[in-house]
């Protein structure tokens, strides 16, 4: 299964997103939280995040969803630093909107990463009101 | 026009009939709403109806006042669609039982009904929600006491058979809105979670009208 | 100051979506979490969005931030149920990224109700990689 | 090429020199950050080089390793933008000092350096960040030691001039990438806080060096 990790400035906001994306259908994604500085202050870890990929990872790889420029940074560094045999990557896609539909698509039986990475960035296009 | 007291009992067992029965129910719709949904349709509407039968025990206003408590209650207990949909709406269509229950306001009620739920969440019949349970039953139930002038009991009971047909036409649809929409393709064959607990509602409102 | 009300499914995600927008820039909006239901479960709730509309309202009016559907039902009923004589409207975008656009333009001294909702609405725009 | 211990002593001085001064600076670079930032790139860079210093104590491994931990360290211990693009380029470009510390690999190590901020910041020159600061004075040094032959000492005199051009031209910049992008045209009139902590860097460089 394709792997998500969800990379907020904010460790809060980073476990909320996975509490809501969890809910979404029955089949559930593999969801980790990556969020705050190490110690907990707001920010982003390079560490941590790699932490997280491994933990969410399998064959499959990972898609990670970010909030803002720096925990970008942070996670392409993450990624180098890893160094990981499975495919690695960043969603240019709104957060929590983009891990809602990358935990649909990833807990579906034909999912592959590129079309949970397409299904995150479509997120890009939804819209909320009428 | 029957006399207040009298409405107000058969308001007050309906209401008892719907929160027993949505208890009873409450693995099935939660089986549904797991399959497409979160899982907690089921618990929403036990717990929702669970406290508006505790809470409209107490209140002897008429009607309208009772029915807008329902909706009230809803409102404030139920946190997912089915808060703003069922709760909203019933709030708002209560204004239509001002002079009371009669055949005349209960097709207006169930009219106004479903336009906030159509106005509120924007779902076209066909979008797999309780829209397509809930508009057969209303157009159903209006053209039995306005065209062929049908006493309401017959009339409720076209509409139960109308809304049944529904929740068995969302089965095969792809979920357009809500969260089963999010499932696109992967909604196709599972039955609604709200178009069935609509269902059940107005087969409980017909048993105690029987 | 135009009022910013945050409504996400989780309580955690709208407090941490809160946390980071806090850090944006020196002069600080006023900023209010109305996540999960009453008890904190999962959900959202009409009169917890009522009542942290009035909490970050004044004269220039609230702008609403939501996650999903029902939360924009529940948003648009509780701004029926408060009836209030200052507008409140609900945003069509992304819930983080529109929350830190409309955070900075809330604090600017010459923000209104149509500049901060504008600039949220922008943030559908935000693109993150290249 | 000079001795190992005294390249490793001077190594140790200067990350001691630049540790005390970014510590003595904390409030001066909050103050930056807060009036277009998050007001912490004070507290990143004093607890970062804090934590590097304390790290680097211990080593005695050769200046690229040496050089390799500081980087790893900011990395770990920074968690803003200055995180990775500090931590993450001094990590790449210390590959460039494997043969220890001559005014060759220190150009080369300046240019990875830069290289490597760029790519991962994706900032050009006048973006209002630290590239507005490293860019001169990256440049500066380069062409002193390569076009010009001044020794380094000179040369790095230079980049600290040109470095002080780019803080000052940050000033009335509207900031186009990093958090002060968010304030657009309220970040301009105020100085940016990396170009200012990239001049403080350099300028104790020069004075361990002199
Ligand atoms: N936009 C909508 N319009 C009409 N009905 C909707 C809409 N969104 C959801 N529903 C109905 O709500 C039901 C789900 O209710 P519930 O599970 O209580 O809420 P949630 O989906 O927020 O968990 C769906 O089965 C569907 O019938
Ligand atoms: N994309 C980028 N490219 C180059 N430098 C950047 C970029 N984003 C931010 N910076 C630099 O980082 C500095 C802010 O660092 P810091 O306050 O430690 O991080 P954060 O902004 O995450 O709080 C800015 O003043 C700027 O010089
Ligand atoms: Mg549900
Ligand atoms: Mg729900
Ligand atoms: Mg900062
Ligand atoms: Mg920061």
């Amino acid at each position: 299964m394709v792997g998500l990790v969800v990379v907020s400035h904010s460790a809060k906001a980073a476990e909320g997103i996975c509490e809501v994306a969890a809910q979404m259908g029955s089949a559930k994604a593999e969801l980790v939280a990556a969020g705050g500085e190490e110690d907990g202050e707001i920010g982003t870890s390079a560490p941590k995040i790699s932490e997280a990929i491994e933990a969410a990872a399998d064959d499959d790889g990972v898609v990670v969803l970010v909030d803002l420029g720096s925990a970008v940074m942070n996670a392409e560094l993450a990624i180098e630093m890893l160094d990981a045999d499975y495919e690695v990557r960043i969603a240019d896609a709104p957060i929590l909107e983009g891990t809602l539909n990358a935990a649909v698509t990833a807990a579906g039986s034909r999912a592959t990463l590129e079309s949970v990475l397409e299904s995150a960035e479509d997120a890009r296009e939804y819209r909320k009101l009428g | 026009m029957v006399d207040d007291d009298i409405q107000r009992e058969a308001v007050h067992a309906a209401i008892e009939a719907v929160a027993d029965r949505l208890v009873a129910e409450k693995a099935y719709l939660t089986d549904l709403d797991s399959a497409i949904g979160d899982a907690d349709h089921g618990a929403n509407m036990s717990r929702g109806f669970t406290k508006v039968a505790d809470k409209v025990e107490e209140l002897d206003g008429d009607v309208g006042e009772i029915v807008k408590t329902v909706g009230v209650t809803l409102v404030s207990e139920v946190g997912g669609a089915s808060g703003p949909l069922y709760g909203g709406s019933i709030m708002h269509a209560s204004q239509e039982l001002g002079d009371g229950l009669t055949s005349e306001t209960s097709v207006a009620f169930a009219e106004a009904y479903l336009d906030k739920v159509q106005d509120r969440g924007n779902a076209e019949v066909g979008a797999k929600t309780m829209v397509d349970a809930l508009t057969p039953a209303v157009h159903s139930y209006k053209k039995a006491i306005e065209v062929d002038d049908l006493p309401p009991l017959t009339a409720l009971a076209k509409a139960v058979d109308a809304a049944e047909r529904g929740v068995q036409f969302t089965v095969p649809l792809r979920a357009r809105k809500g969260r089963a929409s999010y499932l696109d393709w992967r909604s196709v064959g599972h039955q609604d979670p709200g178009a069935t607990s609509t269902l059940f509602i107005l087969e409980e409102l017909l048993a105690v009208a029987e």
